[in-house]
This record gives structure tokens, C-alpha cells and sequence, in this order.
């Protein structure tokens, strides 16, 4: 996949006008995806444990919990906290590790027809690159979303995700190692949405996803103690959605790349609201915790808005009028 | 496990504070000391589904090769602690309410439970009599069910228990029914009287801690149904996790640490770092 | 009041020790206020439309809508729009102009025996120091607050309040022109709330306040327009209050200034939250939108969280174990 | 105006998806076309109060002096619409709500009210009737209420007028009730009967515009109640502004906008920028 591949979202050849049945398929820089519903990292396990409750294969795309080079064992608990319409997650990024998700997981999600996204993640540049490399050879995996709101250790834990150097940095090591479509997840946490979506642009990204958690904290008044063990937690849920569309739409106007909105999808309309401010594809996160089903129960919900407005997903993407 | 609406069939406060609540679930199968995961209301606040034991099996068939009840729905019994469960206490019969299980492995159901072999001792801490139900349903006179609580809301909580064959202990704090003091006493008095027999505990973390204790230190084996916030109740957002010991470890398990709601809720006490909890 | 008497907030002489009766009173560097709630700027208009429901003087403080040079007409509407657990709100804000505050609003609220607290912004550090001149004579005014969340009109109309050198020259020019105390009000718009934090702290703030609004979207996905007619506004309310904590918490480790925590308290427990996490008084913001009587319940609230814990209002600010 | 935690005494479907909820509030002092924020749950998603016009007056008693009715609690009629008017509609007697009101100006009570000199002609779109039924109470034969509705929902909407002696017609979309077509057409006809006339108005905003145009055509004066969303209800937020005329000019308001919880829900027409809204 070169970088000047990076076009905006185009559904291929189902675009060639609105027919009855509007097109639902987005191909979001090479990804090309049957609907723009997928599930956000960290929300959905390795995909499988959902089988029981949703038909996999509706799903535009299906994104892993973050994979390192070793397994990680996370943090102690409590690890989660509910808060007004959102809730705290300090999971510590436990996962099995790339080579237990490769050779236990991956045959599993093999046979369910549905892209996967493998979201990576690392506390070094050589890290991430070492994940990249090991999954660009794994048979099923359609596309690498690095998640940078990770401590870089060798800067003193600072987050790559704030400072767009270092995030470029890493952008263009994954780049380099995998020939997968590279999708860069950026943090919220930071002044200036836009620069940073430029600085991963600018490294070689072909898309662009956002947002991940907002970093908050819970104070148990009885205890005086962070009702999180690890004190700060990541705030996700319908709480920080007014923040991301508008964060999704800066993006949007800022950069060329397509984009994926993250951050409180609860349903449809939500997941409509950042299609038109910008988002070529969306995620459904926490509300696939709220409700096993969300996610297909979106898919559903976008499929009867384009026919009730006659328009196709990819025609959604922008739509937003001032 | 299956995640279905379910019709509300009845919500009735039992004693001040405490609620049974009927929810319609044709067919499901429940092995004893499992939950569910219960969406409150459908507002955004509280947004995250509340785990409940399971307390009744409605219409229930033992289904031995399953080594569970099958029933026409579920009945869980609650207490009003906070947010979700005052507007759960409000709903009425009718609503329907979003339901996620039967989640968890449950207390295992030993083998001699038709021989008298083996005596369970069920300890509950207050509405931790709730996944002692079907057990002691089940075991009937193989099983002693010791229920500790502040005070008279004991009665309450044992009531139902009080047509079963399974022998009722009782403990308060206050003295006012039962003996008065802790719960672990009349565990020791029951591990005293002999026999081959295995503790189960439900209840707050300190009565769990002393019951693991009491056990160990007599030789007796314990398992527990431990607490935990969830957010999903189906092992994939790692929130509810505790650390296990090496007793914990199982094939393709996340290194280190246990999910409560799909390793547990019951751990054999040998298998949780007491002191991390 | 000097720059040197920034000692964290103490409750002068009611401090002795903790009686029956904890004390509730707080000095907030000079600010001396009977209870550490106060109302937050542009929820409680100039406090007098609050004085149906609520004894006004039973409040630590009351901080008016943000004051200009001249009158200001706002943005057009809709200038609202309720989200989950939240608002947005883009008012443009819209006021009488300081000098007819003085002259209309002042002496009505000179009765009230409560600590009167101006909020003040501008286009241009100028307009700041215009404004703050003017209320340094004012008889009733005991503090002044600088909102630096606003576009800096001659930097192409980026905030004051994402960039620390800008936000420094505001606080600066303000500190000279005032013998009052000097709040200054932070946006948590910012990658590093620390950094900003500190550079007021050098500038000469004497009280730091946080957080002001999040600026968020929320499109109306069947006319795929906006909803606020401005298209961004800022999100307040419960949805924000863990954000608000962690920064609260982070900028009280960060300074030694006095903080004051803002952001979705709703009740008591809430502000107890921010209270240890490090504010040494609080404000109350969209609550009193809904429930014009809150800050006098927060009030009660913490009375009682007080006796119970056998603690008075200063101790327990920063009580965070962790 | 006053903030209350008030009961509620009943809440009930009066067509599908129309609701009458009555609220205690002993001693309240009414204006016609004054409206409440009520409180729809407790929970903090919907986060704020929704305004509700006053449709009735519990116990009423007109109070000369003040221009108003004094009685022992209110009675909304309201459309359930989204997310706060479908809790609402849950809500049963016996609950609490938080209240906040009477706030507004209401429309202008005429001073010949008693002495038929000026006919009051009313334009109600849906349930744009709520204000008007304590006004058509008060002047009787000197009134006309015109209601414009979808379809046949709109029996429901003038049944409590019917015994009243103001006048009423009805058009509806579909042509199922009254006559077929605007209600705007109603109001030429009332108001080419000749006499001196004033046009109150309350609905959807294209209904408003149209209202206000057809008076201004025809020369007669016009009111209109309008809709925005709230906040506070009481003026402080600034968020429920619609851009005034110079006509709007009041002393120490605010420059440019009125609000339209303090200044108005009422404006003359041609206090309103109708472009801006
Ligand atoms: C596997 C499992 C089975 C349970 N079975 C029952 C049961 O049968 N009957 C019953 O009454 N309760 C049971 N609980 C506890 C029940 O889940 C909590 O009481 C409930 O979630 C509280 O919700 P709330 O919104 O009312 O309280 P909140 O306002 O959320 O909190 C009130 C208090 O409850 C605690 N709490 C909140 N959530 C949980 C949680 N998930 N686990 C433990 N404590 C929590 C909080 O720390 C706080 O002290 C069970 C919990 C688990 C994990
Ligand atoms: C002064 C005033 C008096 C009113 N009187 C009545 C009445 O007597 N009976 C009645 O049924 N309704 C009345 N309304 C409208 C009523 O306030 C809204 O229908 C209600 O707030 C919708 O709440 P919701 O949460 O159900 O809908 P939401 O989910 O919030 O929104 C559903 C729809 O209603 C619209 N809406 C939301 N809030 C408002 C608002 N504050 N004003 C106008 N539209 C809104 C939204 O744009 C959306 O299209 C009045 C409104 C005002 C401003
Ligand atoms: C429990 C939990 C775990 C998460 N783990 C990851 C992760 O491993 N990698 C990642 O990039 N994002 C992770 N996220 C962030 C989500 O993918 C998503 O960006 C965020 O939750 C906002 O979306 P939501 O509001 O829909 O949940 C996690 C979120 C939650 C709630
Ligand atoms: C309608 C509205 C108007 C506001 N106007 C101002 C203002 O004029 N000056 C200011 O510094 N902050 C203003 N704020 C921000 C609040 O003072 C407060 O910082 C913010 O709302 C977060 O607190 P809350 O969540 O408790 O509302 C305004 C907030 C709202 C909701
Ligand atoms: S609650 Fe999500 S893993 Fe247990
Ligand atoms: S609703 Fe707040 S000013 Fe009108």
C-alpha cells in the first residue's frame, strides 16, 4: 500500500450511484470493508467472544485488544469505574501477547468472514515495529491500527501520543515494517488535534482513527483513595462523544486521510453524527459492554437511515453543512 | 450464555431495602451460584449492567446431565445500595430489561450430592444467601446453610430457605436473631462436628477472607464467590480482574490475573492472592 | 496582596483544631470565604436572579458572568444543546459590559452578604487589564477571575489559554493592574494542564481555577448541520467531572498555589471529590441550571461530610492517599 | 417563581403518545401562557429540565388584582416526543418531581376582557393548544381557538374546550376532522368576520412565521409563544435566545437578543428577527 494510495474513502465498485438498496461498503484506504461498523480495541476481547451474542461477519471489521511483543499482565484492580455516562478503565493493556494471538486466536477469527484489525502497541519504536512485522506475514489480519497513547519508557514514560514528533516517529518505523494498511489511533490529550493529525499524515499513515480514552479519576471520599488502583484511568463512553465528533471533524478538514470516529457510539445516530462530521468508518467501543449486540444493532440502524435518505455510506462521510 | 429483553414478571420488596425481581427466560439453564448481568434502565446513567446472583430458577427441572436447573425464567433477590439498584427497585411488572448470562462456573456441585457423603457448609454474609438457593435446594439435608447479617433482616433472607431439608444457622451482629457475634464461629462449630466437608462463601470480602481462613486452618477446603465491578461480564474487558496464585493458572488464560466473571465468580480460595484483594 | 503570600489555603483563625463544629471557612490566598462553594461564571448570572431560591449569603462566593470592556450581544441561536450527562453551550459570551455591572449589578449585590468574584475576559491583554482596572475600584468586588479561554484576537484568534506564554502575558498585565486577588481560570484544552499551571503560577496568579468547558460538536443528523448555530461549544456537566479531578489533581501537585476545582459537581460528594484531590474551594457550574438550589445543598452536603469525618474544610484539602 | 419538589397526582395517556400530568403546588399564582420546568427523572441522562407550558390550574380561582388563577397544583398536557418525555411518561403518582415556575410573561390578559369590546383569536398547532385553555376559560364568548393538527390526535387536543363558551375550529392535514388545510386559513376567515381583533399563536415555528405574517397582511395585531431549547429557565444561562427587533428594546436587558424564558415564552410579532430563527 503506497502513501499516495490515500484517497478518501471510496466504496469501489458498488459506488456507481444510489440504487435501492444504498451501498453500505466503505474501502478506507485499501481496507475495504463490507459496512463501516467495526469495534473499537480493547472493547471486544479477540473478537470470538462475541460469536455467541452477534453475526461476526456483519461487522465491517473487527479491532483486537492492543497486542505487544510479550504478554502483559495489567494492572492490579480496580481497573474499571463507572462514572456519569461513561465510566474509567485502567486495564494495564493485558493482552496474550502478538505470538499467542497469531497462532491461538487468529485461526479462530480466520473463519469468521470479517476484516480484523489488529491494534499494536509498545513502549519503544522498536516495540511496535517488532509487533508490525510479526503480524504482516499473519495470514487474516487486513489491517495494523497503532495505538500510540502509550508511555514511550525511553522518554521518561511520556506519551507518544502527545508529542507529534514522536508520534511521526513511530508512525513511520510501522510504516516501513508491514505492507498491511497502517491505521495511526490518536489521543485526545492534546492541545492541538489537528498538528498531530498532520505529523502522522506527514510519517506515512493511511488513516487516521480517534479518539481513544480521555485520562480522568474517581475519588472514593470514604477512603480518600482513587477508587482506580492505578489512580488515572481512561474515560470512554457517550460522556466524551460531543468531544470526539468535534475532534473527528477538525481531523477531517485538517488532513487527507480518511478517518474512523471513536468515542461513545452508543447506536446508529451516533455513529451517523460522525460519518457526517467527517468519519469514513466508525468504532463501537464501551456500548459493545452496555449491550453484547451494539455493534450489529448499529450496522441495522445505518442501513435504514441511508435508504430512508436514499444515499450511500460513503456519500455520508462529510455530509456535515455550516 | 445469552444476551436477551426480558419481560419484568413481578419486582416486590421482600423487607425494607431488599427486592425479589421475576424475569421471564423460556428454557434457560442455570447451575447454581451463577449470575447475570442487568441493564437497570434504559437511561444512559447508569450505563453500565449490574451483576446479580441467581437466586430462583422459575418452573425448575433438575437436568442432571447438565448439573443444572432448566426453567421458565429467573428470580433474583437484591438489596438497595445505590444508584442502579434504587431505579431497578422503581421498575415495574411488564418493562422488559436487557439480561446477559448465566454467567460464571458456580459452586461446584459434588459428585456424592445424592450420597450424604460429603457435607456442604454454605456461609452467607448478608444477601449472600442469594447463589445458596439452588444448592441447598438441591443437597437438602447434605448441606448447612450459616447466614450472618447486621440484624433482623436475617429473617428475611433465610425465609425461603426454612421449607428446605438444608440445616439454618443464624448469626447478628446486634444479637436480636441467632447468636449474636460473627458468622465464622458457627463455621467453626460446624467444621467441629466432623465429617467430610467443603465451605462455600458469599458475602462482603472481609467475611470471605475469615471464612478461607477458618477452613484452611482446620483442613477444610473453601471456595468463595468474590465481587468485583464489571463493566461487560464476559472476560473480554478485563476490568473485573483479581490476582491469582500459581493454583489459578489454566491453559490459555491471560498471564497472572483471574476475570471474576468468566474464570469465577466461585475460586477456591487457594487459588486468589488474599492479600491483593 | 503579593505574590509571595501564595501559602496554600488556610482557614485562619478558625484553624485551631477541629471543634464540634468543623470550620467550613477557607482563606484561598486572602479570599476569605465562609465555605469553600462558590458558583461558577455564567451559570449563576450576576447572582441576584438566584435570590428566590437560595440564600445567597450562605454561599463562600459567587462568580458573575465574564465581564467585557463593552457590552456584548453573543451569538446567535441556538446557542445550547443538552448531551449525555452534559451541555455544550457556545453563548458567545454575552454581557452587560463591566461598566454596567458596576453601576447596575453592584450595588444590589453589595447587600447580599456573600464574596463577590468577577470573572473578566478580552479580545486583547488591554481588554483584560481595561476590565480589571476598572473593577479594582469597585467597592464589593473581592476577587477577580481571569477566563483565558478565549481567542486571541490579534494571534488570529487562538486561545490565551493553550499556549503558557500567552496565557503568562494575560495574568502578568492583569496581577499589575489590581490590588484584588488574581484567579486565574484554565482551559483543560491543553496536552499538559501542568505546564499551564505552572507558567501562571510564574506569571503572578495568585489562585489557580479550573476547568472551564470542553469544546465539543453534536450534529443534528437530519439536517447533517450542527445543532449549536456556531457549530462547536463547550461541554460542561457530569460527563466532565473525571477529567476535571484528574487535572485538578495533577495541577495541585504541580503548584503551590491554591486551586479551586470546577467541572460537573452536582452534589456534595461530588465537590468533596475535588476537594481532595486538591481544590481548596470549589464551584458549581451547570447544576444550578439544574436545580437552582444546588450550591446551597452542596453547602449542607459537606457540612455534613465534615462532622461526620471530624475534619475541617482545609484539611481536607489534598487528603488524597494513594 | 419558586423551585419545589412537587408531587404528582396523576399521569395519564389521553391519546397515544399525549400525556396529562397533574403536580401539586399548593398556593400557586398562574398567568395564562406561563410555562414550568419540570424535572423528568432523577437521573443525571436527560441532565436538564424541560419547560412545559401550563395547561391547567388545579382548584382555580381568579384573582383580579394579580390578572392571574390561584390554586392547589397544575396540570400539563404534553406530547411525548424523545428521551425526557418518555420517562416522564413512566412516571407514576405518587412520585416527586422537581418544579420550577410559573416563569414568563404569558399572553396578555385584555383589560375588556369582561366587556367583549376585542376578540382574542387563538392559533393552536398540535399541542400548541396548552396555553390557551386557561385564556378561553377567562374570556368565554370573547375567543376563538383555531387548532391545526396532523390528524385525528387533535379531539384529544380540544375535548377540555369544548364545554368551555370560546369558539372553536379545527383543520387537520388529512381532512379526517374539521376542514382539510392550514390553520392558517381558519384564521383569515375568523379574522375577515371583521371586529376588533388580536391573534395569539403557539405551535411549530413555520406555523408561527405564517400566524404572524397572515395578522400583519390583514393589519391585526399578533402575539406568538415560542420554543427554544432550555437550560435554567430563569434567564442566567443566556441559552434560549432568539434574536430581537428594535421593537424588542427593554431597559437593562441584555443588547440585541431576548431570551425566551424571562422575556418572553410571549413576544409581540414584531419583537422577533422571524430571518433569525
Ligand atoms: C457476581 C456478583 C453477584 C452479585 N449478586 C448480587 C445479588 O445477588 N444481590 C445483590 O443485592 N447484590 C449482588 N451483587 C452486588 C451488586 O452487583 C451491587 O450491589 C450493585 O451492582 C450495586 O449497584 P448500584 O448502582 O446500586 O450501586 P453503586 O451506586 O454502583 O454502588 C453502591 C455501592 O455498591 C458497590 N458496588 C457497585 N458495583 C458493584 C459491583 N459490581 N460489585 C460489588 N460491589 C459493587 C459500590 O462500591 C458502592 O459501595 C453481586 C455482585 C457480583 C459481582
Ligand atoms: C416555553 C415552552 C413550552 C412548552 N410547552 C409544551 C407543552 O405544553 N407540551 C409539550 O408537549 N411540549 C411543550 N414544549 C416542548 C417540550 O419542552 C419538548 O417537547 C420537550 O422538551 C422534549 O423533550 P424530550 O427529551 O422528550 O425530547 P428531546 O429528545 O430532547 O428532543 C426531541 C425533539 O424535541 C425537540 N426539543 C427538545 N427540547 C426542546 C425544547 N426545550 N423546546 C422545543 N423543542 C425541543 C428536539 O429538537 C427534538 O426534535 C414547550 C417548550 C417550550 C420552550
Ligand atoms: C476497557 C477498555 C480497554 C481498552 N483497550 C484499548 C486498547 O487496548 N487499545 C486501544 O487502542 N484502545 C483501547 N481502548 C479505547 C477504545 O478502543 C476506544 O478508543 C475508547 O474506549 C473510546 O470509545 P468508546 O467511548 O466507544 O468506548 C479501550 C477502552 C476500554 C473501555
Ligand atoms: C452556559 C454557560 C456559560 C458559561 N460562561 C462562562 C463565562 O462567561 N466565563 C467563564 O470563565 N466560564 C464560563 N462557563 C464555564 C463554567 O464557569 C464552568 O467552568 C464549566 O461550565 C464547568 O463547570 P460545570 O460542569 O459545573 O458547569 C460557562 C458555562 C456554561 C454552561
Ligand atoms: S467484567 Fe469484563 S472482564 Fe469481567
Ligand atoms: S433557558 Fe437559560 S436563559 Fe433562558
Amino acid at each position: 500500500m503506497k502513501k499516495n494510495d490515500n484517497n478518501k474513502t471510496g466504496n469501489n465498485k458498488a459506488g456507481k450511484g444510489v440504487t435501492k438498496l444504498p451501498s453500505m461498503a466503505v474501502n478506507v484506504a485499501g481496507l475495504k470493508l463490507s459496512n463501516p461498523v467495526m469495534t473499537a480495541s480493547g472493547t471486544f476481547g479477540y473478537g470470538l467472544e462475541f460469536a455467541p451474542y452477534l453475526d461476526l461477519s456483519r461487522l465491517g471489521g473487527v479491532v483486537v485488544k492492543g497486542l505487544s511483543p510479550k504478554p502483559r499482565p495489567g494492572n492490579p484492580g480496580p481497573r474499571i469505574v463507572e462514572t456519569p455516562c461513561g465510566m474509567l478503565n485502567a486495564i494495564g493493556l493485558q493482552n496474550v501477547g502478538v505470538d499467542a494471538f497469531i497462532e491461538e486466536k487468529l485461526p479462530k477469527l480466520r473463519k469468521v468472514k470479517t476484516r480484523v484489525i489488529a491494534n499494536i502497541f509498545g513502549e519503544s519504536v522498536a516495540d511496535y515495529v517488532l509487533v508490525a512485522k510479526k503480524l504482516d506475514g499473519a495470514r487474516g489480519v487486513h489491517a495494523v491500527e497503532i495505538n500510540i497513547s502509550c508511555p514511550n519508557v525511553k522518554k521518561g514514560g511520556m506519551s507518544f501520543g502527545v508529542n507529534p514528533k514522536e508520534a511521526a516517529r513511530v508512525v513511520r518505523a510501522v510504516r516501513k515494517a508491514t505492507a498491511l494498511p497502517v491505521i495511526t489511533k490518536l489521543s485526545p490529550n492534546v492541545s492541538d488535534i489537528a498538528e498531530m493529525a498532520r505529523a502522522v499524515e506527514e510519517a506515512g499513515s493511511d488513516v487516521i482513527s480517534l479518539i481513544n480514552t480521555i485520562p480522568g479519576m474517581v475519588i472514593d471520599i470514604e477512603k480518600r483513595m482513587p477508587v482506580i488502583a492505578r489512580g488515572i484511568g481512561g474515560l470512554s463512553g457517550p460522556a466524551i462523544r460531543p468531544i470526539a465528533v468535534r475532534m473527528v471533524n477538525e481531523v477531517y478538514n485538517a488532513v487527507s486521510l480518511p478517518v474512523i470516529g471513536i468515542g461513545g457510539i452508543m447506536n446508529a445516530s451516533d455513529a451517523i453524527e460522525f460519518m457526517i462530521a467527517g468519519a469514513s468508518a466508525v468504532q463501537v467501543g464501551t456500548a459493545s459492554f452496555v449491550d453484547p449486540q451494539a455493534a450489529e444493532k448499529v450496522v441495522d440502524g445505518i442501513a435504514d437511515y441511508l435508504v430512508r435518505h436514499k444515499m450511500s455510506a460513503k456519500k455520508l462521510t462529510g455530509s456535515l453543512q455550516k | 450464555m445469552d444476551s436477551i429483553t426480558s419481560k419484568i414478571l413481578y419486582n416486590e420488596e421482600v423487607a425494607p431495602g431488599y427486592f425479589r425481581i421475576g424475569l421471564e427466560w423460556k428454557g434457560v439453564l442455570v447451575l447454581p451460584g451463577q449470575f447475570v448481568m442487568l441493564r437497570v434502565s434504559d437511561s444512559l446513567d447508569p450505563l453500565l449492567r449490574r451483576p446479580f446472583g441467581i437466586y430462583k430458577v422459575l418452573n425448575p427441572k433438575w437436568v442432571k446431565s447438565a448439573g443444572g436447573y432448566r426453567g421458565s425464567g429467573i428470580e433474583l433477590l437484591y438489596s438497595v445500595v445505590g444508584r442502579g439498584t434504587i431505579r431497578l427497585s422503581r421498575r415495574v411488572a411488564g418493562d422488559v430489561a436487557g439480561l446477559l448470562g448465566p454467567i460464571g462456573n458456580g459452586f461446584p456441585v459434588p459428585e456424592q450430592s445424592r450420597n450424604k457423603e460429603q457435607k456442604v457448609i454454605m456461609v452467607a454474609g448478608g444477601v449472600g444467601t442469594v447463589p445458596f438457593y439452588l444448592l441447598a435446594d438441591l443437597l437438602g439435608a447434605d448441606s448447612a446453610l450459616l447466614v450472618g447479617a447486621r440484624s433482623k433482616e436475617v429473617l428475611a433472607l433465610v425465609k425461603d430457605f426454612r421449607p428446605l431439608k438444608c440445616k439454618v444457622a443464624i448469626s447478628t451482629e446486634d444479637g436480636s436473631v441467632g447468636a449474636k457475634g460473627l458468622v465464622t464461629d458457627l463455621l467453626k462449630e460446624e467444621i467441629a462436628k466432623g465429617g467430610p466437608s467443603v465451605v462455600y462463601g458469599c458475602g462482603p470480602l472481609g467475611m470471605l477472607k475469615a471464612v478461607a481462613e477458618v477452613s484452611e486452618s482446620l483442613g477444610v477446603d473453601s471456595f468463595v464467590s468474590l465481587e468485583r465491578s464489571m463493566a461487560c461480564g464476559i472476560g473480554v474487558c478485563l476490568g473485573c480482574a483479581v490476582k491469582g496464585t500459581e493454583h489459578a493458572a489454566r491453559p490459555g488464560r491471560p498471564p497472572e490475573y483471574v476475570m471474576v466473571c468468566s474464570d469465577g465468580p466461585v475460586f477456591k480460595s487457594s487459588e486468589v492472592e488474599w492479600s491483593r484483594l
